[in-house]
């Protein structure tokens, strides 16, 4: 049901680089050999600045890029510790616990790939559209963001590969088509073989719609997920998503192990919905 | 001279070091296990375990507060037939003793839980969690100190192994039902369990944890309350306490075993650092070589606890 | 249109805003004049007033702790007598309510205290500290619901004026001991007094306040318990309730108001902050407007508490 | 009993100046233009970086020196309060709530003053020595400290004014004469006719002893005491000393109201002493 915790590790590494885009966000660099060595795409790490207990819990941050002995995140100061995290310098510890969770599928299926990108759901594809390329997949990325500051810098998509195709649209109009991002999969959906998504929990539920109206779907769906996390390795069951159940009645799956990345179809969008919210944004 | 770590719990359980992982911050040690080497903490006191399987409760289970995290998970585990039958066989692998943590809303379902547990081997022990609703009477059988001197009791006429009771800090007089253990039977006390709190979603106008918006409040911020606790019982009883309540290091470590506690568990630091627990089992032989001192009791502060007017 | 921001405490009280100074961090309003505008602020609650005059604990008396402090003043205070001949006359001097808070040994003594006061101008209520140690009985009054509908219903004999009273959060049952004042005549309840806490100084191997080395835990720690209190006494009553622990801002304070307060007082964070009270109840209206809400009780949750498993 | 409130006021202004000494001590100058124009030799401000709740309370400092719109505070890391002030830079905001407390008496006994400054108890001592000076004063100064870079420098004590003896002693004779502060007072305490003194409460107590054993004592001795304080302004009661009382019953004095300074015989010293440590040092 989900991956063994055998090649975690807890890994204290120095920032080498902070690159700062519009609207706030940041891609931070460190030097974490083991993680950059062994973190599959849509795999995630928790990750504090330095040794602290503040904020008291680690938060989880997607993989973004390897390099060599360079992991990279991408975030936006939205909280307490996004802040402190959108704040380090090059030479800063920081402490990341990982790789984590389920990541994506990269197999056979995946032959032309739509990868869906909501905001900072940017985060997981850098690493996935390169495996996806490596295997010789066929990948368009769809990449939506309220303005065109939120906007992920379509290059960081490709990191210099050309066959890469990304299409943006902005909330406002302020950058590529104006529109949510969900409204431009139904026209890619036929081409498909498989779809990626990773966004805010209610664009993934309106992906999930999106695609119950869709005549043909791809054989491979699978979603990134979010949920408060206490431990992010399997312990404390604060994760839990709600899916589908034997016999229609819903269960629970752990975000951080059976999760981040779930099937689609797996995941119980009502129930989920109905939550009340998670997090103070 | 190598200072002497062991502590013993009761009914023959010595534990090699005064460090245990807390109940349901470490699992049944499967995930940790793979992160840490489990032989060098003293015990693993596990997820509370109930008779019947249980799904748990809806998300949100977790919110963060300031130095603090409150949850609601609505005690997850798999029932007490699957720890028995399958779990028990792979915790013999470790060299650290093992205390399940039993939970019920009845004083039948601790007992039918031990009854069952008792047969398997790789169990050195039970933590009686009496933090949970009674479903007969409305309250945890924790707050009242007759009920849980009635659970204890039930639970020591089935099993000769070591017995800890887990006390509620959420409590008029927690010495009260420490006293009322003790005599029960009890071998330890754990204290404590988490405080209940509530933390707003400002925007949405509403408790972040769903349904009651109650949660139990663990981490850094309940220390100075679950020190007063873990004195409070130490005044109050003649067997072990273990302390619990946010502690994240060494000095958290000593300032329990300084208030009058005998161990130490480790919960919601586990989370943010797994080797917490090794780390500060490893500092305390350190500690004491460097005070000169040869084992963790003598550095206990010898209250004289009465009532003082505060405020 | 402006929003109301007033409150009705009872027996025609009514305080101009919903945010009122603690009381024992802000004396009898002397100093902090002098700091603040008290016509600004909702009401002043004073330090804890008790028959005789008191010299206080020895010291230390605080100490810090991660987010929060611990205190045991011991009541030093200089008697009834001379808050309702000397103080009492200068209180007049502000726009704000005056409510004195009072506190005693025994039922007599608060009674005592009441009726001196009753005659003074300038006292606009009373706040009955229960929290503390009952001479008599050994156990505070305020944590036995019998004992607080007691005091509360004798010094309710006694006077017209508003009756507040303050519960103490260590008990195992404050909707209980809400519910008892209630019935026994008060007219609101502020919840909640400081936690029962313990700081260590681990190099002396002792606690760092004197004798029992307990003292009572405040500022924003406290808060998610508090919270949590706020809402157990909201659900058991129907009088204002206001909500105290670790409010620093409006932030805070707008929590409290969601979770059930009818009002709230700034406690800690007058010490770190005296302007703290002003700012709040300046933002309160301020945020109203920006919601489109005319008054404060418009903010509340409306819970549905119910038994909870936790863990 | 103690000074009016009416010229207490919480500023917020700038650094605008850090000094570093050995051994950590750091000399922080702020622009606070009513604290400089208002406190007296002696007084206190209660201070904290920032608008921060964190740590909670403010921490009391002497104003160490005033100069037109700035006032300077002299401190050392010792806990995580003063570390957070140690590391402040120019620019960076601080809030100081002051001018507070009863300050050090200049008055006409004060003829041939000797000034006791034991470690971090250099701090009052430069606005007090100028304050004596400009009244025509004879100052000496007796600083000690633990070892050579903890003493404050002498030439900081003087401010330019030659006339200012420093004498300066060291437990470990790293510098100066060899021995306690204390040590170098009953030579001196004929001469004077005023003893100022500041220092950790046991040097203060190891004084009053030293002075109880001398044959002549000045008609004037003031020692500047330390209390945890709650609120610093005299509402949280928290900070109370002990006192000799009425008919020998120990009373309790506010340290931020009545004191920090207080006539030497004022203090219940044996009671002092005994109380248990205030703090985690
Ligand atoms: C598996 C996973 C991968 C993630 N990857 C990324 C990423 O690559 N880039 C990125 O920008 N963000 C990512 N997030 C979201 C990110 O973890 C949160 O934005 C971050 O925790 C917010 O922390 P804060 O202290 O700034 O916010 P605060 O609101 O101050 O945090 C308060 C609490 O709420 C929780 N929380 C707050 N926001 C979220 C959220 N959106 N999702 C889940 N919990 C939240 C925090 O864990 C914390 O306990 C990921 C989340 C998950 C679950
Ligand atoms: C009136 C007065 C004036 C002072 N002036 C100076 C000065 O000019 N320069 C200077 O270096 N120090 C001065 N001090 C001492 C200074 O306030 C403490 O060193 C400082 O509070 C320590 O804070 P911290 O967070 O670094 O230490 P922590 O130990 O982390 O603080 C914990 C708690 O203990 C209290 N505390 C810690 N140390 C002391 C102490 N020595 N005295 C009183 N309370 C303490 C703090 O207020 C806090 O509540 C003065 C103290 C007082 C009472
Ligand atoms: C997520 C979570 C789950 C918990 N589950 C249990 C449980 O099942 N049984 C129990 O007795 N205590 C449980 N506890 C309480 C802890 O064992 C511990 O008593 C408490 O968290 C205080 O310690 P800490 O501050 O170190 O976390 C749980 C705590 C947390 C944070
Ligand atoms: C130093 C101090 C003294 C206090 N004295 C009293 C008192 O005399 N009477 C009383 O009812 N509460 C007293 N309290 C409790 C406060 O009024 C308040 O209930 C508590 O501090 C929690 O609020 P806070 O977190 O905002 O400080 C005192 C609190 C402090 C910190
Ligand atoms: S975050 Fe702890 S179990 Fe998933
Ligand atoms: S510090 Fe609050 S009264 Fe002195």
């Amino acid at each position: 049901m989900s991956g063994s915790l055998r090649d975690v590790r807890d890994e204290r590494g120095e920032v080498t680089a902070v690159d700062r885009f519009g609207g706030g966000m940041v891609e931070v660099s460190v030097r974490l050999p083991h993680l950059a060595a062994t973190a599959l795409p849509g795999q995630f790490a928790q990750i504090r600045s330095g040794d602290s207990f503040s904020p008291l819990l680690r938060r989880p941050f997607s993989v973004a890029w390897t390099d060599g002995d360079s992991a990279s995140f991408v975030l936006a100061p939205v909280g307490v510790g996004t802040r402190l995290l959108a704040a380090l310098r090059p030479g800063d510890p920081l402490t990341a616990l990982g790789p984590l969770g389920t990541g994506f599928t990269v197999g056979v299926r995946a032959q032309r790939s739509l990868c869906v990108s909501g905001g900072l759901g940017c985060a997981p594809f850098p690493l996935l559209v390169r495996a996806l390329r490596r295997q010789g997949r066929d990948v368009t990325v769809v990449s939506g963001a309220a303005r065109s500051t939120l906007l992920y810098p379509a290059e960081r998509f490709r990191r210099g590969d050309r066959e890469v195709r990304v299409i943006e649209l902005t909330v406002d109009g302020s950058a590529g088509t104006p529109g949510l991002v969900t409204a431009a999969v139904p026209e890619r959906i036929d081409a498909a073989t498989a779809v990626y998504a990773c966004g805010p929990n209610p664009m993934l539920a309106a992906l999930a719609r999106t695609l119950d109206g869709c005549a043909t779907l791809p054989p491979l769906a699978e979603v990134s997920l979010e949920a408060p996390m206490g431990c992010g390795y399997g312990t404390c069951l604060g994760c839990a998503l709600p899916v589908e159940g034997a016999g229609g009645v819903p269960a629970w799956a752990l975000c951080c192990r059976q999760g981040p990345v779930m099937q689609i179809g797996a995941v119980a969008w009502d129930e989920l919905m109905k939550l009340p919210p998670a997090h103070v944004a | 001279m190598t200072p002497d770590l062991s502590v013993e719990l009761g009914r023959g359980l010595r534990i090699a070091n005064p460090v245990g992982l807390a109940s349901g911050t470490a699992g049944f040690g499967f995930e940790l296990s793979e992160l840490i080497d489990m032989d060098r903490v003293g015990a693993l006191f596990t997820k509370g375990t109930t008779r019947l399987p249980r799904a748990g409760n809806a998300p949100p289970r977790v919110a963060e507060t300031a130095g603090g995290m409150l949850n609601s998970i609505g005690l997850q585990n798999p029932g007490v037939d699957v720890v028995a039958q399958d779990y028990a066989a792979r915790f013999t692998g470790w060299q650290c003793a093992v205390v399940v943590n039993v939970a019920g809303g009845t004083v039948d379902e601790y007992v039918e839980c031990v009854r069952i547990l008792d047969g398997a081997p790789g169990v050195d022990g039970y933590e009686l969690n009496i933090s949970c609703p009674n479903i007969a009477h409305g309250l945890d059988l924790g707050r009242d100190p007759r009920e849980a001197a009635r659970v204890t009791a039930a639970v020591r006429a089935v099993t000769e192994r070591c017995v800890v009771v887990k006390l509620s800090p959420n409590v008029t007089d927690i010495a009260a039902v420490a006293s009322a253990v003790e005599s029960a039977g009890a071998d330890a006390i754990s204290a404590v369990n988490t405080f209940v709190g509530m933390k707003i979603h400002r925007h949405a106008r509403r408790p972040v944890l769903p349904r009651t918006g109650l949660g139990g409040l663990s981490g850094p911020v309940i220390k100075p309350l679950a020190l007063a606790a873990v004195a409070a019982v130490r005044g109050a009883v003649h067997i072990p306490v273990i302390g619990i309540g946010g502690i994240t290091g060494i000095d958290d470590a000593l300032d329990f075993l300084i208030a009058g506690a005998d161990a130490v568990q480790v919960g919601t630091a586990t989370f943010v650092d797994p080797s917490t627990a090794v780390r500060i089992a490893d500092g305390l032989a350190e500690y004491l070589v460097g005070c000169g001192l040869s084992r963790c009791s003598e550095l206990r502060w010898h209250a004289e606890l009465a009532g003082d007017p505060a405020c």
